[in-house]
């Protein structure tokens, strides 16, 4: 284990326009940390705020969200609304005390691999100066484990 | 209305009859002027092409002054087109250039300024006659039309270019000073120089250049029959008028182009008199143009030679249709 | 844009990292907001829509070949940046969006700076002019033409001369500087605004 | 079973305010069913009882517990693990037990900062600024109070939970049906549900009851209530700008506070098999912005001058995060 | 249940780690990957852990298939490529073991890990990341069966262009009921309006014109001329759609096409239609002489009649008694089971270039005009003169890249401009011997015969300069410049400005999308790029496909293009249809929303949320329903569904938070944390 802080981002792509772009980030074997674990949705529109908070909540120290540009998604126009609910998130986890900065929304067409891979090494920057977020270590404090309740057993 | 008013050097100098005419007709058109106390010249051309940062800072001061001194408006007018310019551009780039606003309030804060980059609007005097006193208005003063006259309205470059916040309707072919000058009654010929350079500093630097940009637009003044050339920028004027006659000399032609503000001719249309408004103080005498809406003939009139245009055949293929004003060169 | 997460940035297999930040990459940097001179296609709208193109060494097209190809001593050499009368119809024209008049100025400063300034004429006005500035706050008409004349004579002495008369018969023209309140304020900014260019 | 033959039954109040007790009380002379059904062994608000006795009581002696509250100090953790070996069906009863509720809210604060509050702020008259020590040296010797945990949790989050009431209080019309429900029970004449279900809610949200007419949500602007001049009757409030979280609140109270023109706070607690229930009137209300423009989207959301307690007003504790970052920093937020 | 199994909820799963040769195996340790899932993933429900060279080959294939057999496996994890290169390969191979292929989930270790990743060390931990994420998503698979729709065998044709008669005529042929919808009162589209066609410089219309009366005659074709679409309802294979057709005032049974009404018709209008402006018609008109169908039609808005209330001379001189003033507007609905856009394009504006002085300067000409102007039925009858209508031009000047390749206006290139601007330099050469000067950025001539072309141009003694055009002027420096155009352009290759004097300019202005093809788009449910232009299902793969499944585009509509590639894509877009047709119905992919009735509220948050109208409103239950054959699986109202009311199938909460979890189970080193105060 070394001292530098190794975040952990879980990415969240669209079917058709970012998760291409990764795609062809490797084709191209164009380089980019190793910290952004990218999985699949059909589209920005699935994004649930839940999986973010989720991963947030589960040790993410950053999440990366990513799909088509603005009048280019392949369900006409459901991005527009992945941009609404992300903003409105945003500002939900500023009030609890979170960074904003934690989750950022970043548009990568199916050609813009080199531009994704530049967007996850700039992202993991701004994490690295965010320092880790650790919620599942931090929120056993006190020796009161939060998330895996202390079940005693129960009389049948 | 009331704005904050950012004369400029030359306004104060070489263009006094703007500064005179826009005073005679101030009160007519209800603008109410706060002159920025102690601004500073803004570089003109000049400054920018030795030191970038400083150059900004130079016209930062007069931003940050400006916003000080903000007693209920939030917008800097100015009249010479440098100095509109120069502040916009500063505005602007102090607004989208995180580092270059950082150095230049840094350098604010040594004379205890500061500017908050996007609280001041800087807009040009003929945006302001234009937009906010309004068409109707100016036709509703008009007392002495200048019916006859024609005119060719001249805008110089750097009122409608680089327009960094899109305030006009075309980079190329605007129409508002023509629209202005149709109110006040004059007969408006389509100009294609309109936005053609003066030459600028260039009589210092170059003389063959800068003849040679100055005849093109005198010539082409006078190839489209214009009476008169109408302008809003002092450089402008300074070029076109006290240059015209050694440009004459130069080329060894005999034009005669009287070159006025458009301040100077809407105080006429008002009814002012033209001792009020500073004319006679440009070089190439108005007079004459002037005579053909009543103003007295002076004793000697230069011979004007100007070549006739071609009358373009009655019958032919239709024109593409075209509305008389054009909307715009960008989306 | 900033280029604040460099070392993040992407590198392709193979590819050489640049050892020093070129010229272009200079010029860039010091040009205020986006030049977009990397996005310089060539097409030679600028050089034609040039109201002094016909005298400049080379067109503003030509120029900023020479920047990206690393030629700085012939791009700060050429007189192209001089003849410039910021008229911005390049700028408006540009397919590309290049800034080119703002590109203009960097350029001009730059040879200043490295002492490769070559049309004397323009740099003297804008010297000479920047030193009444600084030294009234304001610009000096009679001063600037007079001093400016002494050295360069585009239209000839007597001429100027004579106009500076003309200008004098018709009132449009100061035999004294006009000089602002706080002149020292201005001078501090300015020093410090020059210092902290100097640091870059 | 008692040696009445009645089974026991008990109440506990945990960090809460007590309105779901009153709410059981509420339901009028059908509290006489409880009594004749159950023998009451232990309710500390109703009659006077002490924990030695439940200590001393067999494993799993208690039918059924009613508990409300949230975990906020040792003696809550202590009296929830000892009610929960003592019972055999524990019911978090309240959104305090079940979520956390306003008292959940306090976990986007620090102790300190509510300390802060509690004791130094205009409200309280506290001329020498006293606050409460868990040790406290008096002559006859040391007296201590519990410790005051960083952060409330649910009681499904300390202890295992059979069944689910929510509301804040819970519904007297539903606290009845609970009461037939297990009183039919206990005749042999209905089984018990499956472990873990919410009882006492309807199976969709608040919507479904109200009766206000909705139709397709396009929000241009969200306003305050108290900003409004007035507030149409009949259609949706959503529809008008204000935020209503019946979307996304289980139903079950018949929708009262809409029908009274309060928009619904949401204390029914999130639907079924819904996890974190600030996501859904995040991901909802967002969703039916009408706007496409950056700038204009954040001009919208401006009018949302509280998320975080908009959307977690009473799920906090039992929400995703759980707390706010302030709580573990301990800093003032 | 033990411990262990409410892990693995009793699941049999197996991990198979591909090494792609050394593509992932050079990076990532694929042995260790395999063996560790197998080891440190048992009590999570993997029973098998394999690594294999190519698990796409047959006997990587295979693998699977044994082992589902053999180890009795309930799901399958690859990981190696991109699902969208195989993950249909290996959910065949799922099924061909004898599971539901939607019971296989992939983790892409190469194009995500081994392609992007140069530590081994790092490389494999993510490796590992990524399959624990997969193990925990597929556990919450489901067996899904593709949704079957049943197709309709009419098909709708919008747009009656060269690309859209290619695909009438394509359908049509093959026997099956075709309607063609043309919003003019003819078809032909902008190939009618051409007069010579690059390289081969055909006559326009004797290859066009063949084809109009082919489709006016087909047997199989209903030509709806005149006509709009108004409405879309239905989804593919079931397409309802609204056609208004617009009042005509010719009854087209009785009308012969003697054009004796156009003859007597006394109004004459400026045809800014078919002749850009350059030439007249009649009130009542056809756009050309052979226009198909024959009827002509009352421009309403400028009939002496219906502007003064007399005249009637049309109505008087028709010998079949074919007028009819009182005609109104009809409204029908057609069921089509596929829709082909092939909308076209409109040209750019070149008013919006001041300085190239068209609208102001008489002899600037766009191109359109200057078709209209060499063809030999055009207004001029194929001479090229100047705006005088009868000189000729000594001297050209032709000016490329109007409005494209500009970011101030379009930032594509329009790819046809430079063939038809040496077309142009051809014709000019050809019909008036004038000196022509063509004015380019780069000469793009990218396609069969099309630099020949350009050869044979430069060989005429066209004069090419290379400098984007500044400015079209009439305002002479000298006097030598006077009543000339004067083009003002930097010769970039002798590096000098130049003025050029010129009688006459031609202004290759761009190909824009319509102004109402966003319209157009959303009446349809498919999409549009940030330029305007319809958006493919996939650029290179499926280029005439959309999103939404049975409505097909081909031609300009989906961006510029030359004949050959529009007549190309209408035949496709046919193909695409008959293969459609030939199937009967229609498999689609079960990654579909549904609503789940008890839980809904109907509080109607999700109504608009839906750009493919699935989701509609029941007002009698007070539900929301969604109609799963018009629902893409995008999504949106899953996540939007305040009650968690809507459900996904192939990206459920379940799978997706599973996955979340089991992306973050392998955390790598627990951070320090700061010590509360």
């Amino acid at each position: 284990m070394t001292n530098e802080f190794d975040p952990v981002i879980i990415g969240f792509t669209c079917n058709w326009c970012s998760y291409r772009a990764a795609d062809m980030a490797g084709t191209a074997r164009i380089k980019y940390p190793h910290n952004v674990r990218l999985m699949r949705l059909m589209c920005s529109g699935r994004l649930d705020p839940t999986f973010v908070l989720k991963a947030l909540a589960g040790g993410a120290d950053g999440v990366l969200l990513t799909g088509c540009h603005p009048g280019e998604c392949h369900y006409l126009e459901q991005n527009y609304k992945a941009l609404r609910r992300v903003k409105l998130l945003k500002r939900t986890i500023a009030a609890m005390g979170i960074e904003p900065e934690r989750v950022k929304l970043v548009w990568a067409s199916a050609a813009e691999g080199t531009f994704l891979a530049k967007e996850i090494g700039v992202f993991v920057e701004e994490i690295k100066a965010l320092g880790p977020l650790n919620w599942p270590q931090r929120a056993g404090i006190n020796g009161i484990p939060v998330h895996q309740p202390e079940i005693e057993e129960v009389p049948a | 209305m009331k704005y904050m008013f950012y004369p400029g050097c030359s306004l104060h100098r070489s263009a006094r009859p703007y500064l005179d005419s826009l005073a005679a007709i101030q009160e007519k058109l209800t603008m109410e002027l706060q002159e920025v106390e102690d601004w500073n010249c803004c570089g003109a051309t000049e400054y920018m092409s030795v030191y970038r940062a400083p150059a900004h800072a130079l016209v930062g001061r007069n931003l940050a002054l400006a916003q000080q001194q903000s007693n209920g408006s939030d917008t800097v007018m100015a009249a010479c087109s440098a100095c509109y310019l120069n502040l916009e551009k500063t505005e602007n780039y102090m607004r989208t250039d995180e580092e270059l606003n950082n150095k230049v309030n840094t350098a604010l804060a040594e004379g205890d300024l500061h500017y908050d980059a996007g609280s001041i609007q800087v807009r040009h005097l003929l945006d302001i006659i234009y937009n906010d006193v309004g068409m109707d208005r100016i036709k509703n003063l008009v007392t002495n039309p200048l019916e006859g006259l024609k005119v060719a309205a001249y805008y110089g470059c750097m009122i409608v270019r680089p327009d960094v916040n899109q305030r006009w309707n075309s980079p190329e072919y605007p129409t508002v000073l023509e629209e202005l000058m149709e109110a006040l009654g004059a007969e408006v010929i389509d100009f294609p120089m309109k936005t053609h350079c003066c030459s600028g500093h260039m009589t210092q630097i170059s003389s063959d250049v800068a003849y040679e940009l100055i005849r093109r637009l005198i010539y082409g003044a006078t190839h489209y029959e214009a009476d008169i050339l109408v302008t809003l920028c002092p450089m402008c004027q300074l070029n076109l008028d006290a240059y015209q006659i050694e440009m004459n000399n130069h080329f060894d032609t005999d034009y005669v182009m009287p070159i006025l503000y458009f301040t100077q001719l809407m105080g006429l249309a008002f009814g002012i008199e033209p001792e009020e408004l500073g004319i006679g103080r440009e070089f190439v005498s108005a007079k004459q143009a002037l005579a053909k809406i009543g103003a007295p003939v002076p004793d000697e009139v230069p011979e004007k030679g100007k070549p006739r245009r071609k009358k373009k055949k009655e019958e032919g293929l239709p024109m593409p249709q075209v509305s008389t004003r054009f909307n715009g060169g960008s989306k | 844009m900033n280029t604040t997460a460099e070392p993040a940035a992407p590198v392709r297999e193979g590819e050489a990292a640049t050892a020093e930040p070129s010229f272009l990459r200079w010029i860039e940097n010091n040009t205020p907001g986006d030049s977009r001179l990397i996005m310089c296609i060539q097409c030679g709208t600028c050089g034609g829509s040039c109201p002094s193109g016909p005298d400049m060494d080379h067109s503003p097209r030509q120029v900023f070949a020479m920047v990206r190809a690393g030629l700085k001593d012939e791009a700060l050499s050429s007189n192209t940046p001089w003849y410039c009368v910021s008229c911005y119809l390049c700028t408006v024209r540009c397919p590309q969006e290049v800034h080119i008049t703002d590109i203009m100025y960097t350029l001009k400063s730059k040879a200043i700076e490295e002492g490769m300034a070559q049309v004397d004429a323009a740099k003297v006005w804008s010297e000479t002019f920047i030193g009444y500035v600084e030294e009234y706050g304001r610009s000096f008409e009679l001063g600037l033409a007079t001093r400016h004349n002494i050295r360069h004579r585009p239209m000839g002495m007597t001429r100027a001369a004579s106009l500076g008369v003309g200008m004098l018969a018709k009132g449009r023209i100061d035999l004294t500087p006009q000089v602002i309140e706080d002149v020292g304020q201005l001078r501090l900014i300015l020093w410090k605004a020059k210092e902290l260019e100097a640091e870059q | 079973m008692s040696e009445n033959g009645k089974p026991k039954f008990a109440m506990y109040w945990a960090a809460s305010c007590g309105g779901c007790e009153i709410a059981v009380l509420n339901i009028h002379e059908r509290i006489l069913d409880v009594d004749a059904n159950f023998e009451v062994a232990f309710w500390p608000v109703a009659m006077d009882a002490k924990y030695k006795d439940v200590e001393a009581m067999q494993d799993g002696e208690i039918l059924l517990t009613l508990f409300n509250g949230g975990i906020r100090n040792e003696e809550n953790e202590h009296i929830a693990k000892l009610l929960r070996k003592k019972s055999q069906l524990l019911v978090a009863f309240g959104s305090c037990a079940n979520e956390g509720c306003i008292p959940g809210l306090a976990n986007l604060s620090p102790m300190e900062a509510l300390f802060e509050t509690a004791y130094h702020t205009a409200s309280t008259e506290n001329p020498e600024g006293i606050l409460p020590q868990y040790e406290y040296d008096v002559p006859e010797g040391t007296i201590t109070i519990p410790t005051m945990y960083p952060v409330l949790r649910t009681l499904d989050q300390v202890v295992d939970v059979d069944y689910y009431i929510p509301g804040c209080p819970p519904e007297s019309h539903q606290i009845e049906a609970v009461i037939d429900a297990v009183i039919a029970v206990l005749k042999g004449e209905a089984e018990l549900p499956p472990k873990g279900t919410v009882l006492g809610v309807g199976t969709s949200t608040v919507c479904d009851e109200c009766s206000r007419k909705r139709d397709v949500k396009k929000i241009k602007q969200f306003v305050r209530i108290q900003d409004v001049e007035r507030i149409d009757p009949e259609i949706c409030l959503l529809e008008q700008g204000i935020l209503c979280n019946g979307p996304a609140t289980a139903s079950g109270c018949t929708a009262l506070c809409p029908a009274a023109g309060a928009p619904c706070a949401g204390c029914y607690g999130p639907a079924n098999g819904v996890i974190d229930y600030g996501a859904r009137m995040m991901a909802s209300v967002a969703s039916v912005i009408d706007s496409r423009d950056p700038d204009e989207i954040d001009a919208i959301l401006d009018g949302l001058v509280d998320p975080a307690g908009s959307f977690y007003r009473f799920n906090l504790a039992h929400s995703l995060l759980h707390t706010g970052q302030a709580s573990w920093n301990g800093k003032g937020s | 249940m033990t411990g262990e199994e409410a892990q693995t909820n009793g699941h049999r799963i197996g991990v198979y780690v591909c090494h792609c040769g050394t593509n992932i195996a050079g990076v990532v340790d694929v042995e260790h990957v395999s063996e560790w899932a197998k080891d440190a993933l048992g009590d999570r429900g993997v029973v098998v852990g394999k690594d294999y060279k190519f698990m796409c080959s047959d006997l990587g294939q295979e693998l699977i298939q044994k082992d589902i057999e053999r180890e009795g496996l309930d799901r399958v994890v690859v990981a190696a490529c991109s699902p969208h290169l195989h993950e249909k390969t290996f959910r065949n191979a799922t099924e061909r073991g004898g599971l539901n292929p939607y019971l296989c989930e992939m983790a892409s270790i190469r194009e995500q890990v081994s392609w992007v990743h140069t530590n081994k060390a790092i490389a494999t931990e993510k490796a590992k990341a990524m399959i624990s994420g997969a193990v925990e998503r597929v556990k919450e698979h489901e067996s899904l069966e593709p949704f079957r729709v049943p197709i309709e065998e009419a098909t709708l044709i919008v747009g009656g262009g060269i690309a859209g008669i290619q695909s009438a005529l394509e359908i049509a042929n093959a026997g099956h009921p075709v309607y063609l919808v043309e919003r003019e009162p003819s078809i032909g589209g902008h190939m009618a309006q051409f007069d010579k066609t690059f390289p081969t410089l055909d006559c326009s219309a004797c290859i066009l014109t063949p084809r109009m009366s082919e489709v006016g005659v087909h047997p199989n074709i209903e030509l709806l001329t005149w006509s709009e679409v108004e409405k879309v309802e239905g989804y593919v294979g079931n397409f309802a759609v609204t056609i208004r057709k617009k009042a005509s005032y010719v009854i087209n049974e009785d009308c012969t096409g003697c054009g004796i009404c156009w003859q007597k018709c006394p109004k004459k209008v400026i045809d800014d239609k078919f002749e850009v402006g350059l030439g007249y018609r009649k009130a009542i008109y056809t756009p050309f002489e052979q226009a198909v169908p024959k009827y002509p039609v009352i421009d309403h808005d400028n009939c002496t009649y219906f502007e003064k209330g007399s005249c009637k001379a049309c109505e008087k001189f028709c010998p079949t008694e074919a007028i009819n003033f009182e005609d109104e507007d009809e409204v029908i609905t057609v069921n089509v089971g596929n829709i082909v856009l092939a909308t076209g394009y409109d040209l750019f504006d070149a008013r919006r270039i001041p300085q190239y002085g068209y609208g102001r300067l008489a002899n600037v000409f766009t191109s359109l005009e200057f078709e209209r102007m060499t063809n030999a039925a055009g207004p001029t009858d194929g001479d090229i003169v100047l705006r005088d209508g009868v000189t000729a031009p000594k001297s050209v000047g032709i000016v490329h890249c109007v409005g494209s390749r500009d970011r101030n206006f379009n930032n594509y290139c329009s790819s046809i401009c430079c063939m038809q601007s040496l077309k142009f330099a051809h014709l000019v050469h050809e019909r008036t011997g004038a000196e022509v000067f063509n004015f380019y950025i780069d000469i793009r001539t990218p396609a069969k015969e099309y630099d020949e072309f350009y050869q044979r141009v430069l060989d005429e003694g066209t004069r090419f300069v290379r400098g984007r055009v500044a400015e079209v002027t009439d305002a002479a420096r000298l006097p030598g410049e006077e009543g000339k155009l004067i083009v003002q352009v930097e010769d970039t290759l002798a590096g000098q400005q130049r003025r050029i004097p010129v009688d006459m300019v031609i202004l290759s202005a761009a190909l824009e999308p319509r102004t109402d093809a966003y319209e157009t788009a959303k009446k349809f449910g498919i999409a549009c790029s940030a330029n305007g232009w319809f958006t493919e299902k996939h650029p290179k793969l499926d280029p005439v496909a959309t999103m939404t499944e049975g409505v097909f585009i081909a031609g300009c509509s989906t961006g510029p293009k030359d004949i050959p590639a529009t007549v190309s894509q209408g035949s496709a877009a046919a193909a695409r249809i008959l293969s459609y047709i030939e199937m009967g119905e229609l498999a689609l992919e079960p990654v579909r929303a549904t609503v789940i009735a008890e839980q809904c509220s109907g509080c109607r948050i999700c109504n608009d949320l839906c750009p493919f109208n699935a989701i509609s409103y029941d007002a009698e239950t007070e539900l929301s329903e969604i109609n799963i054959a018009l629902c893409q699986g995008c999504g949106t109202c899953v996540a939007a569904c305040p009650a968690g009311a809507i459900t996904g199938t192939g990206f459920s909460n379940e799978q997706v938070l599973a996955q979340i979890e089991g992306l973050l189970m392998l955390n790598v080193e627990p951070q320090p944390v700061a010590e509360p105060a």
